[in-house]
């Protein structure tokens, strides 16, 4: 297992390159159902962290993601900021709460549910949450990391057959139908590339 | 589509930075340029703060001077500004008599003026004015329901009246809360948008097509239509308005043609001819006009149409003096 | 381009008669619909009279009311109004003290307003301003030279604020003969205009291309370039503008940012940010910001910069108070 | 020869008809080098003069001449109404001083002076006064009609290689060579339409 300090800059820097390198792609997918902004706004936020990287390497993990969390928080705005701000702040507060990291599902699950609150929203929506729900199942069943990658990227997917109920998608009501949710994608690329690199680092 | 701009990254800060210049006899940007304040607060008057994405000027920042906000926070395109930006604008224009903030009914717009709330509650009074001033037709109803759009310069234009006149916070919460259920908004777009930091176009539609029901952020609105002739396009929209409200006989009202960026002048009072002469129609008394470029969706061509039912009260705080780079009324 | 019309014979005046309705507080028509005018004229106060072709709304019946114009014609759409026009609007704004005609530097508008001057010239004493702010350069210098733009709107807010305060007829013309060799506009476009009555566009250019140095008439201008960054676009008009006129050190200027008619006010605004920066280097003082779309070309995608070099008494005329559809500012 | 009002009547349906044919092609010659009105304009003017077509032939020849002079003035506005009102208001004028056409390019010579006057414009300057002046000249010789027409079109025609020393084409430079002059082209085809006629009903 890494030392922390490594293991949060490496997430950092994974998280970071694969919304760069679907920036333009995120925005496509907003454009269709939205204002066109969620590339932009997820890759201002990543940058963001980046800079705070070596600041953030130095705390203990929890005190690192809740800091990840307020800095997504206060520089990506929109909706996606106070909806992964919140992922992550709560994820880091559960975390120290629990003064470890052995039961992560759970605390995953506390904290997607403060980002269901936070947008009022629920699981069928058409929002990150049709992602998050069923990542946080996959890690509760102890699947693989390839298969929670999958479960993601699936689960992505399926956000196009649904009505968007929430976020700017909803205000075009049956015409969001056949479209990818951006939030949704966003979260499965992030999901990939968090499993991904913990597959390469032979962790968990 | 092209426009006028260096990068996108640093679009929203010259432009703000342009506005500021022009108008230092209303405006000074506030702490560490996280928004755009009034030269001069009142001690003592409740502090009305709004804000959004940028790419719709001249709202917000266009509205802020004495008779209407205190303050205003722009985000990047497209995009609500951030907690810290609303929480600094709070810490600096609350004097003492707490703060409204004046919100458009997107949920990314709700969930940062939420956190800033949270964060900056224990030492101000805050209450919120939510606006929702967009039609529901063509949607489904079951979703979070009517946007915030033009409707919202009306709400802060009357609230600003209000707070002008030392009302306290609760009270105009009651006035912005009671003004919204009474206003609706309808939006026509002939073109989509680019964004500048990906140029990519929201949607295209066809020379001989529009895009029916659009709201202020490039989006799609909720139809695809034949391209009609000015009557029967303002017809519609005003049917639908109409439809969305009660309106009883002799209802008092303020008409409004807003341009959404890429519609000059001669359109928008072309349109606003036909709007009226509906209104009238229907037995509506068409007391105040607005026509103008006032609430933007970047450079879409299109306009909406905004009917608010008032009050003579209302209509007296409407025609209160305000002076603001944007909206001017003289004593 | 698509428009908001229903004909291209009715569109001018049906915005016309949507511009009325919706400033009923300063317009009223005059005679037959033939020009716009004050609702009420200050006997004994000289009488400002201006008018062109339409599609530069809001000019000139957006600047009629106290302050300001007394009245306006309009043609059609790029077309100089006719003489008979130009009479009745005489008739009846000239209210004894004669009447000072403010004429854009066009063949068509000159010989329009001669004719009518020849018409009533023994009913009324009359006198004119030419305004000829275009810049200059990139033209030969042997034609008739500059024409007539966005700069007219400076001739006439501080021609209308002298006349407000009582001076006589060749006094006003002596304020605004005088002023106008202090003005200087250029304007660029990113697209060309259609022309309502033929569905034709006056020129098209490709998304890398702008046309530089046109007028508000849907021209071409004097050059087509490759389109640059904001900075450098601004740059090159200033530049061009600045060798066109001698500035003294520390002159007074007030420096104005145009719209076309399709470029947003965030846009504007960015210009103008950049506008500003040069003429500060330049140690020119902009005492004074004007920023918006005032003087169109149609819907034209475009702005134009104009700088004005004040004394003390015109900052002071254009400070003064105006109450008119599109230019307000408080006693 | 004709009487006088099916003379006047049947000039002002030819010159309609012609200007109706060629709106289109006016408008896009004042798009290439000015605002793109000028067959508008110009439509707009003969469709007031028909209108006033009954009126006018109860009046005489010279007085018929110089109403539709004025009308042009009243309804065409832009540089085209002055222009060509003044023409024909002074051509009016003229025939009624000398109390008959005896002298037609005398008195067209008077009347072409009065435009360029108005105009403060000169031959060359790229006008409508360059298909004018040739016109009258080749009156002056006697030409036959269809020479006079000829002549018209040939000077319209010609204007392309001249630079605009006045009107809207003037602001471009050396970018109004190579365009056809529209107050030219419609000052061709008013004379050509004038000149067949004439022909037709073998006048003059
Ligand atoms: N109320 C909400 N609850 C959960 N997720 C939401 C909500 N509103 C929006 N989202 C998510 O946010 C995404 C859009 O983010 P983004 O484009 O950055 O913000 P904005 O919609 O403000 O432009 C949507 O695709 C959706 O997944
Ligand atoms: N000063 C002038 N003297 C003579 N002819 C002129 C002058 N100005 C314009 N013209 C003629 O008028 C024509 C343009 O007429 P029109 O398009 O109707 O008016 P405008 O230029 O006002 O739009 C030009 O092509 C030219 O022949
Ligand atoms: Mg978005
Ligand atoms: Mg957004
Ligand atoms: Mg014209
Ligand atoms: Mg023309």
């Amino acid at each position: 297992m890494q030392a922390e300090p490594v293991l949060v800059l490496g997430l950092i820097e994974a998280c970071r390159a694969v919304i760069t390198a679907n920036t333009d792609h995120l925005c496509a997918l907003d454009c269709a159902i939205g204002d066109g902004d969620h590339g932009s706004n997820m890759q201002r936020g990543c940058e963001a962290v980046s800079a705070e990287g070596a600041a953030l390497s130095k705390l203990p993990l929890p005190d690192a993601v809740e800091k990840i969390g307020m800095t997504l928080v206060m520089n990506v705005g929109g909706a996606a900021g106070p909806l992964y701000g919140t992922l992550l702040m709560e994820i880091g507060r559960e975390l120290r709460a629990r003064d470890g990291t052995d039961d992560f599902p759970t605390v995953l699950k506390k904290a997607i549910d403060a980002v269901a609150r936070r947008g009022r929203s629920h699981a069928g929506d058409k929002t990150l949450l049709d992602v998050l729900y069923p990542v946080q199942d996959a890690l509760a069943q102890s699947s693989t990391l390839i298969d929670v990658a999958r479960r993601a990227e699936l689960s992505a997917n399926l956000t196009a057959a649904m009505k968007a109920m929430r976020g700017r998608a909803s205000y075009l009501g049956d015409r969001s139908i056949g479209h990818v949710d951006p939030g949704a994608s966003s979260c499965a690329l992030l999901t990939t590339a968090i499993c991904h690199y913990f597959g390469e680092n032979h962790r968990i | 589509m092209k426009k006028f701009m260096n990068t996108a990254e640093t679009m929203v800060a010259e432009s703000l930075e342009g506005f500021v210049r022009a108008h230092g006899e209303f405006v000074v940007f506030g702490a560490g340029r996280k928004f755009v304040r009034r030269r001069h607060f009142t001690p003592g008057k409740v502090a009305l703060i709004s804000g959004g994405g940028a790419g719709h000027e001249p709202m917000h920042i266009g509205f802020v001077g004495k008779g209407m906000l205190d303050a205003a926070c722009v985000g990047h395109i497209f995009t609500s500004p951030t907690p810290d930006q609303i929480v600094s604008a709070i810490e600096e224009a609350d004097t003492g008599a707490g703060c409204l903030l004046i919100i458009k009914n997107y949920d990314g717009d709700i969930m940062n003026f939420e956190m800033a709330i949270e964060m900056a509650a224990h030492r101000h009074r805050i209450e919120t004015v939510i606006v929702s001033d967009d039609i529901e037709a063509g949607r489904t109803g079951e979703g979070r329901g009517r946007r915030g759009v033009a409707g919202t310069l009306v709400v802060e234009k009357i609230i600003g009246a209000a707070a002008e006149r030392g009302l306290p916070l609760e009270e105009l919460k009651r006035i912005g809360d009671r003004l919204n259920g009474r206003i609706r908004t309808m939006g026509v777009a002939l073109s989509g948008v680019t964004i500048p930091q990906i140029q990519r176009t929201t949607f295209s539609v066809n020379t001989d097509e529009m895009e029916m029901g659009v709201g202020i952020h490039g989006e799609p609105g909720h139809s695809r239509q034949r391209l009609l002739a000015a009557d029967a396009i303002i017809r519609h929209l005003c049917e639908t308005i109409s439809a969305d409200i009660s309106i009883l006989p002799d209802t008092k009202a303020l008409l409004f043609v807003n341009g959404l960026g890429g519609t000059p002048p001669a359109e928008l009072y072309l349109a606003y001819n036909a709007a009226h002469r509906f209104m009238e129609e229907r037995l509506v008394h068409v007391e105040r006009a607005l026509v103008g470029t006032y609430v933007t969706s970047l450079d879409m061509q299109g306009l909406s149409v905004t009917l608010a039912l008032l009050t003579d009260d209302e209509i007296a705080l409407w025609d209160s003096p305000v002076a603001t780079a944007a909206l001017h009324l003289s004593p």
